[in-house]
Parts: C-alpha cells; structure tokens; sequence
C-alpha cells in the first residue's frame, strides 16, 4: 500500500529539515560557538524518516549519539533542539543534555545516548512496556532501537536482541550501516560484515536494504512493524547509508578515500533519489518539493537565530534534575 | 505483630505493591525459574534465595519475567520499561554483577532525569543481595554500595532487618526516582515483627537503633546486628552508645549522625566494604567537616581490610568486622585500652 | 588419526577423575563441611577431557563456576584441588579462592570464574598472546574459553567471539549445552536455540557435538585445534551435554521431570559410552580400565583425607597476595 | 630540556617501553584507526586523542590492535594476555566507559592475584581520558577515579602534568600489578618540561608542588594547575600553602599529607569528582582519623556538587571547581572571610 500524499510530502519534509539542519550545524560549529563533540546525521535522513514514518507518539524510539536525524524523524522541536545544541535554557533538555543527549517524552523519543550500544536494552525495555498495555487482539506498539554498524559490537546489543527474542517483545533494531565506527571501517570491525546475519542468528526476521533509498528502508519498517504489532515479536533492518560528514565535527577523515564523500553524494543522496522517485511516478510535483525546500531552509534559520538569542541556563540550574525528590 | 524474617518481609513487599499497581513488574534471572524446564513446573525457584516465590503463581508470567544471564539487558530494559511508564523491579541476584551493568546503572539510570533537563521519570527498583559470610568468595560476597552511593541520581538503600527492608522496599517501587536495594544475605533468614498491611519508611531518616551518651556509632546491614552485640557487652561496663543505622546511604541523614556527635563527641562507624572511598570514610569526612566542632577523638572506621573477599572461613571471618572488633574500637575511641 | 593407547588410558583416567571427584564431593558437601557454592561437573567429563587431550601446558584455558572438570583434564593436582575446595592453606590457591577460583598457570589454567560471561575476554587475551610469539611457520598454542548455554546470553561472550574473529586469533569456544542455566531451560533462554548458529554468524567455523561421546568431542576439538594452530583464527564447539547433580550442591531441581536424571545416567554416561566403544574396537580391555578406576578412587579418598587434615590458612594470610608492590 | 605536552610525554613513554620491551602492546578502538577504511591510510586516527600516534607504523599491527566496539573484550583481552605473559596497555578513550566493562577491572583484572593465592600476574595498564571542561555532556566528562580507588588490587594513577605522566605511565607498564591511568582531557595539551630518557615516578609518592606554612591543599589532576593559581592569588596576601599532588591515589602517600597537616593544622581538598564517597572524602577520613590530633579546623572539601555533568558551558563552568573557590575555601578554613 502505497503512502498518501501528504505522508510522502511530510517524508520529504523530514528528510530536507534533517539534511539542513546538518548542513547549517557544519556551519555553524565551524565558527566554535557550539561545545562539545556533535555528530552529523547528513547522508542517513532516509533511514530515520523511513523507520518513523509509520509510527505515532505512542510508539517509542531510542537514539544514539549521532541523534539529531532520529529526533527530527521523530517530531521533535526544531526550535528546542537547536537551542539545546546551543545549550540554551529554553533547550528540549534545559541544555543540559546537548547534542548527544536529546529527549522528548511526549514524542515517544527516549533519549539519544553517548554510550555506544547503551540504548538497544532501553528499547527492549519500552517494548515490554508496549507488550504489557497490549489489548487482546488490539494492535500493539512498538519500540525501536537505532544504532550504528559500530554499535552492533557491543555486548550490550547482543544482550538486547536475544531478550526481546526470548520475550517476544515488539522491538526493532535498526542497523544504520554507515561503513564506520569513528575511524574504523565495519568491513574490519564486524567480523563477519554480515548484521543482519548475526541479528537472524538470534531468532529474529532481519533484512538488509539500501539506507539511502527512502522507499526501500519505509517498505523494511512496515514489515517489521506490522509483525511487531500483531505481537509477531522483534524485528531488524540494517541500512546500508553513508555518512556525509566526519565521525563528529573537525574529523579529518583520514581513512576515507579522497573522492569518497563526493562519490556518495553523487550517488547515494537520499533526497536526490527520492525526488527522482516521486517524479517518475508522478505522485509529487517539483514545485511542491521546491517549496518545503524554501520552508525548511527558513524554519532552520530561525532556530538559528532563536537559539543564538536565546538566554543560557542560570547557575541556580546546576543543582536541579538529579532527582524527583531528595 | 508477625514475625518475619527479612527475606519474608521483602517477599510480602513485592506482592503488596504488585497487586496494588499493575505498573509493578519483576524481571530477572531465576525470578521463577522453571521456563524451559523439563518438569513443567511453572514456579520451579522464586529466585535463587527465595524472595520472590509465589509472584509468578500470582500475577503471571507478563508481570514476573525470567530472563537469560544478561544483566546489562535486564537492568537496561527495566529502565526503559520505567521510562515507558511502568514501574519495574529489577533483580541482580548478586550484587558484584554490578560490574557487567555497570553502565546502565550508572550512565543511564542515574542520569536521564538531568541530561533530559528534568523531564524523564524512570522509577526503577534495582535489588541485589550482598555481603559476604556464606564462604561464596571474592566475586559473590561484596558489598559494593559505596560504588553506586558515589553516583549522583541514584537513591541507595541498605536495609538492617526485616521490618525496615518491607518499609522501604515499599517506598523505593513507589519512589519516582531510580532506587538501588541491597539485601544482606545473612540477613535473609533473620526474623523479627514486622506488620502486615503495606507501609513506607522515608529515605534519608536514619533509625535511632540505640541511645547513649559515650559514643555514636553508626552501622549498616548487618553490622548493625553486630553492633548491638558488641553494645550489649559494653553495656555491662556502663558505657553507653547512640547507635545509628542510616538506612539509605544516599540520601543520607547527615543531621541524626550530626546530633548525636554533638552529645558524644566520639564516632565509630562500622562498616562492611572495604575502607578506601567507602561510606565509612564518607560520614568520617561529614564528621572532619561539619562535625568537626564537636569532635573529641579520632574518627574510627571499623572495616574489612584493603582486600577482596577471601574464601576460606578462616580467613572470611577474619575479614568481616564482628561485635569484638566494634567492641575494640568503641573503647579505643574512649581512650580505654582493650 | 586415532588416539594411542596411552592417551586413550589417559584420557579415561582424567574422565574418571573427574567422576568421582565431583561423586565425592556430593557426598563430602551434604555433611556441611565445605563451605559455599559448589557446582559439580559429573555427566560433563567427555566435553573437558575431549577438548583438553590435546592440549599442552602452553596451551591455555579458562574455565566457569563449573569448574572442577576442566581443572582436572588440563592436569591440575587433585590433592590441590582438593584442598582448595575444603579452604586449607595448602590449596592451589592457598584456600583464598575454593572451588568458583581454581588457577594453575603452570597448567596453562588460567582460573576458573565465578562471573558468567567473564572468562572468554581473557581467553582471546591469551590468545593474541599466542598469536604473538607463533614463530613464522611454526604450529602455535591456542586458548580455550569453556562456557554453559546459559553464558552464551551474556554480552561479553558475543564481545569475545567478535574480537576474536576480527584478530584471527587462536581462540576455541566450547559451549558446553547441558540444557540449563541454574533454573531456566536453554530452550527458553536462547533465544534461537541454536548457539552453534549464533557462533557461526560471527564468523567463525561452529560444530554441534554429542557432549557425551569423548570421540566426538576430541574429533571436533581436533578440527578447531588444528585450524587455529595453524593460524586459521577462532572456532567454536556447542557440546550437548547434561550435568547428573543440581546446577549447586542442594538445588532441589524442581525444574527438571523426576526421571530426567536417571535416563540421562543410562543414556548419557560418557564412560559407559567410551568403555563401550573400546571395548567394540578392542583398543582397551575392560581390566585395564577397572584397574584405573580403582586407582581413581583411592587417589581421591586419599585427597579428601589429606585436605580433611590439612591446615587453615593463618589471619596473617588475610591482607597478602593483594599486590605484588604496593 | 624539551618542553613536551602531556599528550605526547604519554606517547613518548608508550613509544620507548614498546621499543624496549617486546611484550608490550596497545589496544583499543581507534588507536591506529584507518582499519577497513577506504583510503588505504595505514594509521588514520593514532587515537582520538592523538595519544597513540605513531605506534602502529613503528610496532605494526601485531603489537598496535584496533579492537572493535567492544569494552568488556579490550579490558579482557588486555587481562588474559597479561596473565600469559605480555604487558598490555589497553586504552578506553573515555573514562565514563568503565561501565561497560567494570566486571572486567573489577571482579576480574583486580582480584585475579588475591583469588588465585598469589600464583598470577596480571601486569595491565588501562588508559582513560576523564573530566569536565569541553561541553561534553554527562556521559563523556565524568571524573571516577574514586570507583577504581575503592576496589583492592587496583593501583590508581591521576597525573597533573606531562612529566609526572610520562615517569608514571613508565612505572605503570613496568609494575607488575594492575594499573588504572587516568589522563585529564584538558591537561593533554599542557606543556612543561620533560626529560628526553625514560625514566620512573614511584607510586605513593606525593609531590609536594609548593610549600607554605598555612594550610595544606591536597589536589588532584587539572585541580593541581587551579589550586596553584589560587595559591599565586593568596602568597600575594601573605599566605602559603603546601600543595600536595599525591599523584596516586591508590596506594595514597598518606605519609606526606599528614605530616603537612602537622605542620598547618588546616586542610582543604581539591577534587573533580562529586563528593559523595570520593577520594576528597577518604582523605577528609585520613584527616579524621590518623590525623585528628593536627587539626585545628574543619576539613573542607572542593569538589563539583552531587550531580551529573551537565552541557551547557554555563553550567559546566559552574561545576568543575576553579581557582576562585580553591581561593574561598582556603580563606574559610583559615577563618578569614571571602
Ligand atoms: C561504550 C562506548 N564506546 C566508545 C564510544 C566512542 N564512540 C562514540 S561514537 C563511536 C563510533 C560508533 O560507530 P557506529 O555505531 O557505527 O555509529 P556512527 O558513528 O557510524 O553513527 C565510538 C567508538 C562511546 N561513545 N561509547
Ligand atoms: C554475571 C553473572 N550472572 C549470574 C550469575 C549466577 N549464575 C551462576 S551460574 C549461572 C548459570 C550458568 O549457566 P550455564 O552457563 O549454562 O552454566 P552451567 O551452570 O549450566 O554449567 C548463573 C545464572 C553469575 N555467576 N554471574
Ligand atoms: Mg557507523
Ligand atoms: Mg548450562
């Protein structure tokens, strides 16, 4: 069954508000009025919007630290977002999460993680969760888990599939192949270079696609969440993406082939294919698509200069949020 | 009042608060036992010492989940599960696998609430038992809660007997904020009154256990039993001790421990981890600091040595602190030799 | 190439041993004398004693709480041993470790752990050390992780077997499926059920053995030995087994059918198995091997009296073997 | 004598105890980087750091092992190899990352000597970058040297600057117990002066950094540069300070801070790590205990308050304790006031 126009205009929309939020955020960070360590999700929108498409603010998503991608797939605040990479107040966490540690519970996102495979058994987590509300016969939600081809080495990951096995509980994990772990590539670091391989050895459905291809990645998901939500129990994909820029901002990516980026680009650009595709079928106009265009790049430009003037956390601040009550 | 033993009294906790909220799940390894069993048995364990019989039989197997050897995925989904709204208990059986879900506890668990600016809620209970004495060995006999007291985000619980350990286990599953429980083997079979209907015993109100004027000692676990022992001798001679069973470690009730050091101006704390960066040394710094004032002695920490938990009985027992070795410093801290 | 007699009489004599070790010791721990948890390996012998006939003292292995057998067939002392067990001084481990923290490096044991999950990280350490020192050319020693059903859920297992491919190194799995962790089914708690596959999909190559059939066991550890000495990198070893006491002495084994047991004593018994099998190929005679078992038996009685016998360790022994300089 | 960063008096101790002793190597992820790339680029990373630099070309991949994703594998790995024979010096980029391996330093690496009676030796180095300062949020900046300090069969190393680095990172990979070495991220690029030849700095020998009469600050890591910048703002007052930089904390030269109390009567602590259960702590216990009859004040401690880290850099700034509060703190326990 096909999407809807207006789904696959919001689709597009996600992905172009993702994609120019990175490609602003480069800019920006250059000028080092942003701190810390920030991960760029350029290159990967169609895995992100493909995977959330389908999902409502009742189903659940756990990020990781390049997270920015999977919170805007997700519905949240561009405005909040940006102010809390600028560590504002008025931040989606108070700014005192940041880039890597951005939440927002009403949009079902718990938490983008700095810990490399710290956030699958959270998933498997709010997959019990789901599993236990599920109605007899009603259709359930779900929970899903992004992580990297890095991420899928650690023991933590492992633990998390077979559990939700053992449970059957409606968790995804999404594989964003991306070729690197930081400096490393996964052909060296996975052992088998086979994820999906090793996620069906735990007893799960698991199918590889194309990252990049919008349509593709969206066809994997509802599978697996039709599956998920019958109570058919876990799910994986791995996405074969590319990242467009280093492993965090000022990476010098030595170990990328001078022309790889550029190659990628060329070929690999989820938003290029996706017009493509959109125009072959005749389901979307240019037009339409040149308009969010102008629409995201303003609304980016806003949050920017919202979050540049937006007032820093009071000292009073430091001391709050570390427990309920105490 | 029925008696209970300590065991009994957590048991009781669980199926009170788990009928009166469906929230309540438990997870863990053994939690039943059974699954995969060739006997059929539904409820082949109940948990390796017994604590949490008779949930699966009760509220099934949705509620009361056995897990495989995966500590970091049981801690992790109870989180996340607490995340989504639920208010999971989660069951490590032995404290030293802290270590491989370390992570979970201590990045995550602990942390959500501040790095999400306050909006995240994870109320999870984190059992685990303790302590050494049973000849289990250096990796199944620590008392690790010094570690995990160390760690802003997260509310610490040491309990000393039954009545106690039923008030608050009741208060740490519906406590809003991620709780760690640690229950002291030995103590386990330990019995004493403790009512039946559900109540709660508040975080950071330490248990005046005895009153004295000669010395505070303070104690956790189950060396508050043996506190009371080494009390009981000295009894005789006429000296006479406050003694102070924080009952959470964090939060800690600094102003009991305070007052009471400024009638006696002695303290002893007795303590069962090991003596570097311990909660030992912990309320001996509260003491160095704001207690200074009424300070009229060195601070004396009785402890295990700088040593992992040895196996042979010979040697555990040498290591544990016992009633003689309090008894030794409560005099030492009076000037009075042994 | 079939084993040489000596080796085959050998070999039985390490089975046996271990039998009536572990038979002793049932009877020894129900008079309260031993302190702690004991877990026996009865039923298991053939997969410790297949896996470590080849091996050397340049050979390592590590070990679990079930450790007594994989002790035994990598020839450490049972007089040690046995001390060790009762907590006397003169225990392989001066008394401060018993029966869950059994090492003898001159064994090329490394120590057995009481941490599920703990031991195969420090096997692929051993294993690159091998790795390490192999001459050009020449045949290397390897390192053995031994391990239940049930540590195979643990996420520093999957750590281990993934590293372990990435380096090539030396490093042989052996799985030891005796249908449970304490109280949970194997077929609940992995989640495939199939732990042969989940090695596999790591990349390495993975049997499923009879766990009972000392041949079977020693064939295919042959197969992974040969491989990895000759620098073809890790492989793993699922041997289906079944343990004939509680998973500790006083497991009340309610999870297990009442008759479980007996038929796996009349089924599974790997010195039967292996008497059997001599015996229709007339390598052994039944003489030889009566005689070996009461050689067995009197070297235990022996090690109980003289653990019984042995001194405690002295207090001063408490605060030594900490550091080596402190 | 060359003035040399902290970063690379660390990579120059790795490179000359790599030269000289063939059992020496390195691992972690990315501390040659380029593994699978597409360039080709034989060492594409030297560690995110930079720290590891220059190895991989010189000791080949054999010594020099890019490891996966795999925390609990490295501490393993590292451990194992040390029990058969090499001297591994495993890196994990992040401090915060001991929570997914912590069974392995803790349980395993830590207790392996005491367990097996004596008969093993684990000789491991496990580098860490820690602390606070480059708006790296809760998860990448904590400072827990205090969890390690409290485990026996650990020895804990917290350098303050490039020289000390170097002669205890050499002491480190000689000695023949495990090691845990924390490395401040902020000190990486401070220069001082560091002998070209290898040479040793013994463990549980405190530096006395300044001397003074007055009081004696006891600082660790970055915390040693801020208190010397507190102590220049108050000599030109009048007053002065011993500073001590123990430079271990485990074992800690509890020798020299009481014999500085002795003389001073007043002690403040300077740590990174929130207080509860700390290294601050455990020396205000030292204070207390041994060293009651030098006090003449009470004890202060400097330290972050109990809370994670937080991002925003006006928070941050206003968590890691700075030369103004050092200055404050020594001012209150001399009874003068701010
Ligand atoms: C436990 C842990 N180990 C290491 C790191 C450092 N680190 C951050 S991101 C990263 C690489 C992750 O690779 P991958 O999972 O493929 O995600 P990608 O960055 O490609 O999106 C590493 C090693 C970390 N944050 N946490
Ligand atoms: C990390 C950790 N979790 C849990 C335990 C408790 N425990 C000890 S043995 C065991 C079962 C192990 O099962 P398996 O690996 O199949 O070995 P078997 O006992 O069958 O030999 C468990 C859960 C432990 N020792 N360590
Ligand atoms: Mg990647
Ligand atoms: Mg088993």
């Amino acid at each position: 069954m096909p999407l809807e126009k207006s789904r696959l205009l919001a689709a597009y929309r996600r992905m172009k508000t993702i994609r120019e939020f990175e490609e602003r955020l480069h800019v920006e960070i250059a000028t080092g009025e942003i701190p810390g360590f920030t991960h760029l999700y350029a290159g990967q929108e169609a895995v992100a919007v493909g995977v959330c498409t389908d999902l409502t603010d009742q189903d659940y998503i756990v990020s990781t630290h390049r997270g920015h991608g999977h919170c805007i797939a997700k519905g949240c605040d561009i405005d909040g977002m940006m102010k809390e990479i600028y560590g504002r107040r008025a931040g989606l966490c108070k700014g005192k999460g940041g880039s890597m540690h951005i939440a927002d519970f009403d949009k079902g996102m718990l938490g983008a993680n700095a810990i490399v495979g710290g956030g699958p058994p959270l998933a498997v987590g709010a997959a019990i969760a789901c599993k236990l509300r599920r109605g007899a016969g009603a259709q359930g939600h779900v929970s899903v888990a992004f992580g990297g081809d890095g991420s899928c080495n650690q023991g933590t990951v492992f633990e998390a599939m077979n559990l939700a096995v053992v449970l059957a509980a409606p968790a995804i994990f999404v594989f964003e192949n991306n070729g690197y772990s930081e400096h490393t590539g996964a052909s060296y670091a996975v052992g088998s270079n086979d994820i999906t391989a090793r996620a069906a050895a735990f007893g799960m459905s698991a199918e590889r696609v194309d990252g990049s291809d919008f349509f593709a990645v969206h066809a994997a998901m509802r599978r697996a969440l039709e599956r998920a939500r019958a109570g058919g129990g876990p799910g994986a994909i791995e996405a074969m993406t590319t990242r467009f820029y280093g492993h965090f901002e000022g990476d010098p990516q030595r170990y990328r082939a001078k022309d790889e980026v550029a190659r990628h680009r060329a070929t690999m650009d989820c938003l290029v294919r996706f017009r493509a595709s959109v125009a072959q079928d005749g389901s979307l106009s240019g037009e339409e698509l040149d308009a969010i265009d102008r629409e995201v790049l303003e609304e980016i430009d806003a949050a920017v200069t919202a979050a540049r003037a937006a007032p820093l956390p009071p000292e009073s601040d430091l001391t709050t949020d570390v427990y309920i009550s105490y | 009042m029925p008696q209970l033993s300590m065991r009994d009294a957590i048991n009781q906790a669980l199926h009170q608060e788990m009928e009166r909220d469906p929230r309540v799940i438990v997870l863990g390894e053994d939690v039943s036992g059974g699954a995969g069993g060739s006997s059929g048995e539904r409820e082949a364990s109940g948990g390796i010492f017994g604590v949490t019989k008779g949930l699966l039989p009760r509220f099934g197997a949705e509620r009361v989940i056995d897990t495989p050897i995966s500590e970091s995925a049981i801690v992790g989904a109870a989180a996340g599960a607490a995340l989504a709204g639920l208010r999971p208990v989660a069951e490590l059986m032995f404290a030293d696998f802290v270590g491989v879900c370390m992570d979970q506890i201590y990045n995550q668990v602990a942390k959500f609430r501040y790095m999400f600016g306050g909006k995240s809620r994870c109320p999870v209970v984190i059992r685990m038992a303790m302590g050494a004495g049973m000849g289990m060995g250096a990796q199944h006999s620590q008392s690790i809660y010094a570690l995990l007291t160390a760690v802003p985000g997260l509310k610490i619980v040491v309990p000393s007997n039954a009545r106690d350990a039923k008030g608050l286990l009741i208060q740490a599953i519906r406590d809003d904020d991620p709780v760690v429980f640690f229950e002291h083997k030995a103590l386990y079979p330990r019995k004493c009154e403790v009512p039946e209907a559900p109540y709660t015993v508040r975080f950071g109100e330490a248990s005046l256990v005895r009153e004295g004027r000669d010395v505070t000692v303070v104690a956790f676990a189950r060396m508050v039993p043996f506190a009371e022992k080494a009390l009981d001798a000295l009894a005789k001679e006429g000296i006479s001790c406050d003694l102070i069973d924080p009952r959470t470690t964090s939060p800690l009730d600094e102003d009991t421990i305070l007052e009471s050091l400024e009638g006696t101006g002695r303290l002893v704390i007795v303590d069962e981890s090991p003596p570097r960066c311990s909660v030992a040394a912990d309320i001996a710094a509260l003491a160095a600091g704001r207690g200074y004032g009424s300070l009229k002695a060195p601070v004396i920490q009785v402890t295990p040595p700088h040593t992992p938990v040895p196996f042979s009985p010979a040697l555990e027992r040498a290591y544990v602190p016992g009633p003689q070795r309090i008894e030794a410093a409560i005099r030492q801290v009076l000037g009075r030799g042994a």
